[in-house]
C-alpha cells in the first residue's frame, strides 16, 4: 500500500523524507510518495483538495490555522489510535491546545515554534548594554537604534515586512497582543481604529525607519535570515527554529556571537511571540487511514526524535513538540537555545492571544477561513505604511474599512 | 546588403550586442554561478567566480529525485505539444487554404479563450478533473496543457502555413493524393520549419507551465515546476540550493533553445515573409 | 482552392479545434458563471446560497477594484512598451554583422526559457534586493545608496521582471521579421540617400507592422493574467500598488477561499480582457491582413 | 483518350463572371493552347477543367463521361503549374514517384516508370537531387516528368515556360512539342507567348475577357483573323491597324497591315512618313515609321537596312495581304 | 555628367573571384547593355558601381572623381532593381517624391518633378495607390519614376523587364528607348534578351565568367563577333557553329551561320539533310534541319514556306556572311 504525503520543504520535513528507511523496514507493506512543496502552495494546494475531496493526499502537513478551522468540518480523522508508547500527554499543552478539538487531536504536531529575540552578543557589547532575559519593547527601541551603524552595513534590528498573513502580519499580530490590541472584540468588529494597534503599527514604522535594513517592506523571515547570517542585523525576532540554523557555524558567520532573549512586551502581560506547529493530519476521505495513522504515529513519535538524534546528532532534532525532550540534558546541551524556545512557546496561548478578550484562537492569526485573504490584504497596507508610501494612520483606517467589509459579508458582523 | 563592412563599424556592433547579452543574460548566468557556490558563499554578496563545489547539486538529488519530474516534464510538454500540432495542423490548413470572412475572428476567439485568469477558474477545473479522474494523471495534464496551448499553436501554423503556395497542395491533388495524403505527405514535411518551431515554443510553453502544473498534480504526474516548488524558500538558506535546482530545471530547455535557435528564428516569422 | 468539396472538408477539419476550444472555454466559463451567484466558500461548503450579483458587487467595491485595474493595464502597457521597443532595437543590433551572432542571440532568447516563478525569484534576491542584490553591490561600488525596488517601485519592478522574460519573445519575432526585410528595398532606399534612421522610419518600422501586431496581440493575452510574479515579489503591496485584476483574483481565490467573489472577479478580468482586445483588434488588427 | 467538352460552362467569382460562357470541345491528341491578354480567365478555365474549381454551371465532360462534380483526382488530368509546384521536399525521384504512389502501384512498378520516365526526360543523373538543387530548365522537366508518368487522358500546362530565360524556353519548347509526338496525349496549353502558341499548337483558343474570340490552327489564325483582336493578338510585332480615310479605298472601316508584309523604301511607295525609332536586331530590323495620315506603324525590314532615325521613308504593303474588318471590328472576307 | 570608368576592378566572394579584372569606360550619354549567361557577374558589375558592393581591389571613377569608397548615396546614381524594390506601404507619389524628400527639397518643388514625371510615364491616375494595386507594367514605371526624379548622372537597371510578359515587355522597351533619348543621360542596363540588347544599346558589353568578351556596337557583335562565345551569345535563333570537315575549305577550325542566313530549298543546295521540327510563327519559320555531316542546323525561312517534317532539303549559305573562326575559337579576318 503507498501513501501519498504532502510536506512543506523546509529542513525538518526533508530530513526526515530522508530517514524514512526506518519507517518502511518496520513496516514492510506501506510505500511512502512525497509532495514536498513551498508553504504557499502547499496549504494552497492541500486546502483545494480536501475541501474539494479530491482524495489526492493521505497525510497532509498542516499548520495550526488549518487544524481547528478542518477539524470542525469534520475533514480530519481523529488521531486516536496512535499507539501505546504515543505518550500524547508528551507533548506541549500549548501546541496540543491549538491542534485539538473537544479533548480529541486532529493533527500531530511535527516541530512547533514560537518567536524569541535573536542578537548580536558582540554588538550588543558595543552599544554598551545588556540584553535582559525578558526585555520590553522600549528597550529593543533603544538597542536597535544605538546599535545601527548604516555605513557599517549594520541594521538595528530586522523585522519582517513583506505582505502576507504569514509573513509580516505574523509578526505584527503576535506583536499587536504585547501592545494590547486585538484583530476583534467579542462582537467580531475589527479594531484597527483602537490605539493600541496605532501604538503598535507606530512603534513597528518608526523603528524600521530609524534601525531597519533597507528595503524592509519586501523582507520575509527568508530574507531577514540572511541579513543575520552576513551580520548586517543587530537583533532579529522571528521563529524560534531560525535559531538552529544562525547557531550553525556552517551557515552562519556570526554563529558563536549570537543570544537569545524572550520576545519583548509592554508590561501588559502578554508577550509578541507566537505559536506555531507544523502537523500531520489525516484527511477523513482516505482510504489508507490505517497506514497513514502508523506513518503519523512514527513521524511525530519520540522514538523519531531518538532517530534523529542516533543519526544527525540532538541539535537537529525537530524542536518544540514535546515535554521530555526539552528535559533531556543532551538536548539541553547541543541546542544553547533549547531554553529559550521553550520559555517562549509556554508563554503563548492560542486561546487567549491578548490582554483582552477575543471570540477567535490563535495568536499570530485568527482561525476563521477568510482570515488568509484579509489578513494579507491587511499586510498590504501596513507593508505600505512601512515603505513610506501611506501613513500610519491611513494603513490603519484603510486596514478597519477592509476589515469591516470582509467580516460583514462573511456574516460575523450581523 | 553583402557590402563588407568596416571592421571598426563590426567591432563596435559586436561591443554592444554583446554587452547587452551579457546583460540580459547576467540573471541566468548568475544563477548557474551561484548554483556551484556554498549556501554562505551565496548569500555573501556578489561574487562571480564560485568555489566550484557541487554540494548543492548533491543535496538537491539526495532531497528529491530529479529524473522523474524530469521525464514527467518531457512527456508533458513533448506530449501537449505533439496532440496540439495534431488538432491545430488540420485548422491551420483550412484557415490558411481556405479562408473565409470569419477567419479572422475565430483567430481572434480562440485566443480569446485563454482570457480567463487561471486562478479564477481553479476550482472548477479541480472539481471537473476530480470527476473525471484525472487529477494527477498525465493524460488529463497532457489535454489541459494542449488546450491552454492550442490557440497560439493555431496561430502560428496558420500564419506559417500562409507562406506555402496552395499550388503545390493543388498539384498534390491532382496527382490523386486524398485530403490525408495531402497533409501527411505534402503540406506537413514542407512546413517543418514552421512547426519545428512552433513545437519548439510550445514545448518552451508548456515546459514553464506552472500554474497547472502544480496544482493537478501530487507525484505521478508531477513535471519539474513541481520539483522548483519544493525548493523555493524554505525556512534556511536556500539560494545555492534553488539555484542548483533552477539550473536543473531549465537546462534541459535551455539546451534544447540553445541546439534549435536556428529553428526558431527561421520559423517564427509570423508570415512575415513575402 | 476552392471547390465546394475542399471548403466542406475545411469546415470540417477545423471542427477538432474549434469544439474542443469551444467546450474548454465554455464549460469553465459556465461554471465560473454559476459559482459567481453563489455564496460560495470552499471552506465552509456547507452553507452555498444564491447570491445573486452580490458578488459582483463586492468585488467591484473592493477598495483595490479600481487601482488593480489600473495596475493591469499599466503592466500589460509598460511591458509592451519595453518590449516593442526593446524588442526592435536589439533585433536591428542583432541584424548587423558582429563576431559571436550565434551566441549573443542565443543568450538574449535564454530569458524566454526560464519559469515564470523561478524568474521572479531570481530577479528578487538575487538582482533587485537592496541588501544583496547585484544591482545594490553596483550601486554601493559607485557610492549610491541601493535603490529599494520592490518598496519603492514595485509595479516598475514588475515590470522589468516580466518585460525581461517577454523581450526575448518581442526580439525573436521581430528579428525573423527583419530579416525577411527585402534586400533590395534597403539599397534602393540606400541609392536614394536615406541615411539609417530615415530607412528605419520609412521603410523598416512599416514592414515589422505586422509581426509588431502579432507580439502585441499574444503578449497583451499573456500579460492581462500576470500573477505569479507579484506573489513571488511583492505579494500585491506595498498597499495596493502592485496588486493587479489577476493577483485580486488570486487573494479573492486562493486565500480567502471565496469561490463565488473570485469566480465574479474572472467575469470581470474576461470582460475587460475583451475590451482590451476589441480596441486592439481596432487599433491593430488592419495590420494582420496585409 | 482525352476527349474533352465543355459545354455551356460558366464561372463567376462572387458576382463577377470571370468566364460567361464557354462551348469547347477538345479533340483526343490534339495540342491546344489558350491564349489571350492577361486576367482574361486563361487561368481559371484550366483550373475548372482540372476540377480545381467549381464551375457555377455548365457541365464538362471528359471522354463522354460527366466529371462536373468530379474531384481532381478522378478525372485522370495532369497539371504542369506555372511556378511547376514541385514538392520541394522531395528528391526528384520521389517527385516523379508520388502519383503512382498515391494510386497505390507496386514499388517495383513504380521505378520501372520513374526510370523510363528520367530517361526521356534526360533527368537520370539528378534522380536523387532535390528540387532546389537544380536549374530552372531541369525543374521544368521534373513536372513534366511527374505529369507523365501517370499517363494521363490529358495534360494540363500553365504558362509552364514563363519562368525560364529566352534560351533555356527555347529548348524546352522543342523537348514539349517533341513529347506531344512521342505520347500523342491531348494537351491544353496556357501562355502569353507568341512564339510558343504558333509553334507547339495543333488549335489556339483565343480568349478575351472569358470569351473565345477565335478557335483554329495557328496559321488560321495567322492569315485569317475573326476580329480586330485576334488581328491584333497574334503575331509579332503586331499587325498595324490602320482606319480612317486610308481604310475607306479597300471597302473596310479598319485594315491590318503586318510589319513583315511591308516593304520599305527611301524613294517611293503608297505611305510616306518619317523613320522614328529603329530596332536593329541584326537579323531583322523594326521601324517604327510615323506616316502622314495613318499613325504610327511599324514595319519588318532586312537586318542590313540603311534607314536611320529621321529619314524619309515609304511604306509599300502587300496588297494580297491586307486585312480587311468592318465598323463592328469582324473580319470582311 | 554621367562619365564613369572602371580600371582594374577586381572582385571575389570570399576565395572566388567573381570579376577577375576589368577595365571598362563608359562615356556620358551613352546606353551601354551588359550581357552575358546567368551567373556571370552582370549584377556584381552593377553593384559595385552603384557602390552596393565594395571593390576587392581597383578604382571606379565617376567624372573624373575616385568614388571607389564612396558611399552609394554620395554617387548621384539611380537604379532601378530587377524586382522594383518599391516600398510597399507607400503610395505611388510618395514612392516617387522618396529621393526628393531624403534630400529635403521643398514639397512644392517635390509635388511639381512627381507630377512631371507621373505625366512622363502615365502614371498620373495610379499616384493615390499602392505597389500592390499596380499590374507588373505599371510597378515598373514607378520604379522608373523613382528614379528619373533625382536627375541622376547616369541610370544603372538590373533586368527591369524581366517580370513582364512579351507585350508589356516591348512596350516598356520602348519608353526606356524615348527616355534615353530625351534625357540623354547615361544608362547602364542589364539584360538576358536579346531583343533588348540590340534594340536599345549603343554599346553591348559581352560579360563571361566576369570577363569581357567584346565591347562594341550591336552591329559589330551581330556582323563581327570576336570569338565562338560572343558569335554564340548574339543573335536569335542562336548561330549555328559547324566544325571539322566543312570548315576546312573555308580556311577555319568553326565556321558560324546565321539561320538567317541561309536558304532552304527541296531541291539543290550545299548541305543536303532532312527537316525535323519546324516553327510556325506565321511572319517565319524556323526549320530545324538534321544535315548529313554537319550536325543540327536551324534555319530561318519565310513564313509560308511549304517545307514540312520530314522532307528532304537542302541548304545553302550565303557565302559573303561565313563567319570563321581559329582552333581557339577567335575569329579570323
Ligand atoms: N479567387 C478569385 N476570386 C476573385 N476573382 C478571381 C479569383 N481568381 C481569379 N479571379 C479573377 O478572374 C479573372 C481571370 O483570372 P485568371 O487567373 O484566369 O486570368 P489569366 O487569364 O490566367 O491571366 P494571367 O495571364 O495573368 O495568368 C481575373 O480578373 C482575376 O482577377
Ligand atoms: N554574395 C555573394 N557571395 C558569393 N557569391 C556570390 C555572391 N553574389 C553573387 N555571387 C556569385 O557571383 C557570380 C555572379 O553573380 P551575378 O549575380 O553577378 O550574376 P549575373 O550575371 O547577374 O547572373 P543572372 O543573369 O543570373 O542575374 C555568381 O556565380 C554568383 O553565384
Ligand atoms: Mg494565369
Ligand atoms: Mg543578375
Amino acid at each position: 500500500e503507498t501513501i501519498t504525503i504532502a510536506t512543506v520543504n523546509n529542513s525538518d520535513m526533508v530530513r526526515m523524507q530522508k530517514l524514512t528507511d526506518d519507517f518502511t523496514t518496520k513496516n514492510p507493506d506501506i510505500q511512502l510518495e512525497w509532495v514536498t512543496l513551498e508553504e504557499n502552495v502547499l496549504r494552497e494546494r492541500v486546502t483545494t483538495d480536501i475541501a474539494t475531496k479530491g482524495g489526492q493526499y493521505d497525510v497532509m502537513t498542516i499548520g495550526t490555522y488549518e487544524a481547528p478551522i478542518w477539524a470542525k468540518q469534520g475533514w480530519l480523522l481523529p488521531l486516536d489510535k496512535l499507539g501505546a508508547d504515543y505518550d500524547v500527554d508528551d507533548i506541549l499543552p500549548a501546541i496540543r491546545g491549538g491542534l485539538s478539538m473537544d479533548g480529541k487531536l486532529f493533527a500531530a504536531p511535527f516541530y512547533g515554534e514560537s518567536s524569541m529575540v535573536m542578537y548580536r552578543k558582540d554588538l550588543m557589547e558595543k552599544a554598551g548594554l545588556t540584553m535582559p532575559d525578558a526585555p520590553t519593547w522600549e528597550f529593543i527601541g533603544e538597542a536597535a537604534r544605538k546599535m545601527t551603524d548604516r555605513s557599517a552595513g549594520i541594521n538595528g534590528v530586522c523585522l519582517r515586512g513583506k505582505a502576507g498573513w504569514g509573513e509580516n502580519m505574523a509578526f505584527l499580530t503576535a506583536m499587536s497582543n504585547s501592545f494590547g490590541a486585538r484583530w476583534f472584540d467579542e462582537k467580531w468588529m475589527p479594531q484597527f481604529d483602537q490605539p493600541e494597534w496605532k501604538n503598535t503599527l507606530d512603534t513597528y514604522v518608526k523603528l524600521m525607519n530609524d534601525a531597519g535594513p533597507q528595503g524592509a517592506s519586501s523582507n520575509g523571515f527568508n530574507e531577514n535570515l540572511a541579513l543575520f547570517q552576513q551580520g548586517k542585523c543587530g537583533m532579529w525576532i522571528d521563529a524560534t527554529v531560525a535559531a538552529s540554523v544562525v547557531s550553525n557555524p556552517k551557515d552562519s558567520t556570526v554563529a558563536d556571537k549570537v543570544g537569545y532573549a524572550l520576545a519583548p512586551d509592554t508590561g501588559l502581560g502578554k508577550r509578541g511571540n507566537w505559536l506555531w506547529a507544523w502537523s500531520l493530519a489525516i484527511p477523513a476521505g482516505t482510504q489508507k487511514a490505517a497506514s497513514a495513522e502508523k506513518f503519523v504515529a512514527w513521524a511525530t513519535g519520540k522514538g523519531y526524535l531518538d532517530l534523529v538524534a542516533a543519526k544527525e546528532g540532538w541539535a537537529n532534532v525537530p524542536p518544540g513538540t514535546r515535554t521530555s525532550l526539552y528535559n533531556n540534558p543532551e538536548y539541553q546541551k547541543a541546542a544553547p537555545f533549547a531554553k529559550m524556545t521553550l520559555a517562549s512557546i509556554n508563554s503563548a496561548d492560542p486561546t487567549k492571544p491578548s490582554v483582552k478578550p477575543v471570540p477567535y484562537v490563535g495568536v499570530q492569526f485568527v482561525a476563521i477561513p477568510e482570515f488568509q485573504g484579509l489578513g494579507t490584504t491587511v499586510g498590504q497596507l501596513f507593508s505600505a505604511a512601512l515603505a513610506g508610501q501611506m501613513s500610519v494612520d491611513d494603513a490603519l483606517a484603510q486596514a478597519q474599512q477592509v476589515s469591516v467589509r470582509e467580516m460583514t459579508r462573511a456574516g460575523y458582523i450581523k | 546588403m553583402a557590402r563588407a563592412t568596416s571592421v571598426r563599424r563590426t567591432a563596435a556592433f559586436t561591443i554592444a550586442a554583446w554587452i547587452i547579452a551579457l546583460v540580459i543574460f547576467f540573471p541566468i548566468l548568475y544563477t548557474i554561478i551561484t548554483s556551484f557556490k556554498s549556501e554562505t558563499e551565496a548569500i555573501q554578496g556578489f561574487k562571480l567566480i564560485p568555489s566550484g563545489t557541487f554540494e548543492s547539486y548533491v543535496e538537491v538529488q539526495t532531497q528529491k529525485d530529479y529524473f522523474k519530474p524530469f521525464m514527467n516534464s518531457v512527456i508533458l510538454s513533448v506530449g501537449s505539444t505533439l496532440l496540439a500540432l495534431l488538432i491545430s495542423v488540420p485548422a491551420a490548413w483550412s484557415m490558411a487554404f481556405s479562408p473565409t470572412k470569419k477567419t479572422k475572428d475565430i483567430l481572434m476567439w480562440m485566443l480569446s479563450t485563454k482570457m480567463m485568469p487561471a486562478v479564477a477558474v481553479l476550482v472548477p477545473i479541480y472539481l471537473l478533473f476530480r470527476d473525471f479522474g484525472l487529477l494527477d494523471s498525465r493524460i488529463g495534464l497532457m489535454v489541459m496543457l494542449t488546450l491552454i496551448n492550442l490557440p497560439i499553436v493555431v496561430w502560428m501554423l496558420y500564419t506559417y502555413f500562409r507562406e506555402i503556395p496552395g499550388e503545390i497542395l493543388e498539384a498534390a491533388r491532382m496527382d490523386g493524393a486524398s485530403l490525408w495524403g495531402e497533409i501527411v505527405y505534402v503540406l506537413t514535411p514542407m512546413a517543418v520549419p514552421g512547426i519545428a518551431s512552433t513545437m519548439l515554443l510550445n514545448i518552451i510553453l508548456a515546459w514553464n507551465e506552472a500554474f497547472w502544473t502544480i496544482r493537478l498534480t501530487t507525484t505521478n504526474a508531477a513535471p519539474l515546476t513541481a520539483f522548483i516548488a519544493s525548493f523555493s524558500s524554505p525556512q534556511g538558506l536556500f539560494w545555492a540550493k534553488l539555484s542548483a535546482a533552477s539550473t536543473l530545471a531549465i537546462a534541459p530547455i535551455l539546451i534544447m533553445g540553445w541546439f534549435s535557435q536556428k529553428q526558431l528564428v527561421r520559423g517564427l516569422t509570423f508570415g512575415a515573409v513575402k | 482552392m476552392a471547390t465546394q468539396q475542399t471548403r466542406t472538408l475545411a469546415r470540417f477539419m477545423m471542427a477538432p479545434s474549434v469544439g474542443l476550444l469551444l467546450i474548454w472555454m465554455i464549460v469553465p466559463l459556465a461554471m465560473t458563471l454559476w459559482f459567481s451567484f453563489q455564496n460560495y466558500n470552499l471552506l465552509n461548503p456547507a452553507n452555498v446560497s444564491f447570491a445573486g450579483l452580490f458578488n459582483y458587487k463586492f468585488f467591484y467595491t473592493d477598495p483595490a477594484f479600481f487601482q488593480s485595474i489600473w495596475n493591469t493595464l499599466v503592466i500589460v502597457v509598460g511591458v509592451l512598451f519595453i518590449t516593442v521597443i526593446g524588442g526592435i532595437a536589439i533585433a536591428l543590433l542583432l541584424d548587423q554583422p558582429m563576431w559571436g551572432q550565434g551566441i549573443v542571440r542565443i543568450m538574449i532568447i535564454s530569458p524566454f526559457f526560464v519559469m515564470p516563478p523561478v524568474a521572479a525569484l531570481v530577479w528578487k534576491n538575487m538582482i533587485m534586493h537592496p541588501q544583496y542584490g547585484v544591482l545594490a553591490d553596483i550601486n554601493r561600488a559607485l557610492g549610491l545608496n541601493p535603490v529599494d525596488w520592490f518598496g519603492q517601485y514595485p509595479l516598475l519592478s514588475i515590470i522589468i521582471i516580466v518585460s525581461w522574460q517577454w523581450l526575448p519573445f518581442a526580439t525573436l519575432i521581430l528579428l525573423t521579421a527583419l530579416q525577411s526585410l527585402d534586400g533590395e528595398q534597403k539599397e534602393a532606399a540606400e541609392m536614394d540617400g536615406a541615411g539609417f534612421v530615415n530607412r528605419f522610419i520609412y521603410l523598416t518600422v512599416p514592414h515589422l507592422a505586422r509581426s509588431i501586431t502579432v507580439v502585441i496581440l499574444i503578449q497583451t493575452i499573456f500579460l492581462l493574467s500576470i500573477y505569479a510574479e507579484i506573489l513571488v515579489t511583492t505579494n500585491g503591496g506595498p498597499g495596493y500598488a502592485s496588486t493587479n485584476l489577476p493577483f485580486l483574483i488570486y487573494r479573492t481565490a486562493l486565500l480567502g477561499y471565496d469561490i463565488g467573489g473570485a469566480s465574479a472577479g474572472g467575469i470581470i478580468a474576461v470582460i475587460l480582457a475583451n475590451i482590451v482586445a476589441f480596441f486592439l483588434m481596432r487599433a491593430v488588427g488592419k495590420n494582420l491582413d496585409k | 483518350m482525352g476527349n474533352i467538352q465543355l459545354k455551356n460552362v460558366n464561372k463567376s467569382f462572387g458576382n463577377v463572371a470571370v468566364i460567361p460562357r464557354i462551348d469547347l470541345t477538345i479533340n483526343n491528341g490534339e495540342f491546344v493552347v489558350f491564349v489571350g491578354p492577361s486576367g482574361c480567365g486563361k487561368s481559371t478555365l484550366l483550373r475548372l477543367i482540372a476540377g480545381l474549381e467549381d464551375t457555377t454551371s455548365g457541365t464538362i465532360e471528359i471522354d463522354g463521361r460527366d466529371v462536373t462534380g468530379a474531384a481532381p483526382a478522378k478525372r485522370r488530368l495532369a497539371m504542369v503549374f506555372q511556378s511547376y509546384a514541385l514538392y520541394p521536399h522531395m528528391s526528384v525521384y520521389k517527385n516523379i514517384a508520388f502519383p503512382l504512389k498515391m494510386a497505390k502501384m507496386a514499388p517495383a512498378a513504380i521505378d520501372k516508370k520513374v526510370q523510363d520516365a528520367a530517361r526521356v526526360l534526360n533527368l537520370t543523373s539528378y534522380l536523387d537531387r532535390r528540387p532546389g538543387q537544380l536549374s530552372g530548365g531541369q525543374r521544368q522537366r521534373v513536372a513534366i516528368g511527374r505529369a507523365i508518368v501517370r499517363e494521363p487522358s490529358a495534360f494540363l500546362f500553365d504558362e509552364p515556360l514563363s519562368n525560364l530565360d529566352a534560351a533555356l524556353r527555347g529548348n524546352m519548347r522543342l523537348e514539349i512539342s517533341e513529347l506531344h509526338h512521342q505520347l500523342k496525349t491531348t494537351m491544353i496549353y496556357v501562355t502569353h507567348d507568341q512564339v510558343e502558341a504558333m509553334t507547339m499548337a495543333d488549335k489556339i483558343v483565343v480568349l478575351n475577357a472569358g470569351n473565345i474570340e477565335q478557335v483554329g490552327s495557328p496559321m488560321e489564325l495567322y492569315h485569317k483573323p475573326d476580329n480586330l483582336f485576334v488581328a491584333g493578338f497574334i503575331g509579332s510585332p503586331k499587325m498595324n491597324l490602320v482606319s480612317g480615310e486610308i481604310a475607306k479605298p479597300y471597302g473596310a472601316a479598319t485594315i491590318g497591315l503586318r510589319p513583315e508584309h511591308l516593304t520599305v523604301s527611301k524613294t517611293e511607295g503608297k505611305l510616306s512618313g518619317t523613320a522614328g525609332v529603329t530596332e536593329h536586331l541584326g537579323s531583322d530590323t523594326f521601324i517604327h515609321v510615323r506616316t502622314d495620315g495613318a499613325g504610327m506603324i511599324t514595319v519588318r525590314a532586312p537586318g542590313d537596312t540603311d534607314i536611320r532615325f529621321g529619314d524619309k521613308v515609304y511604306i509599300t504593303p502587300d496588297p494580297s495581304r491586307i486585312h480587311r474588318f468592318d465598323e463592328k471590328g469582324l473580319a470582311i472576307r
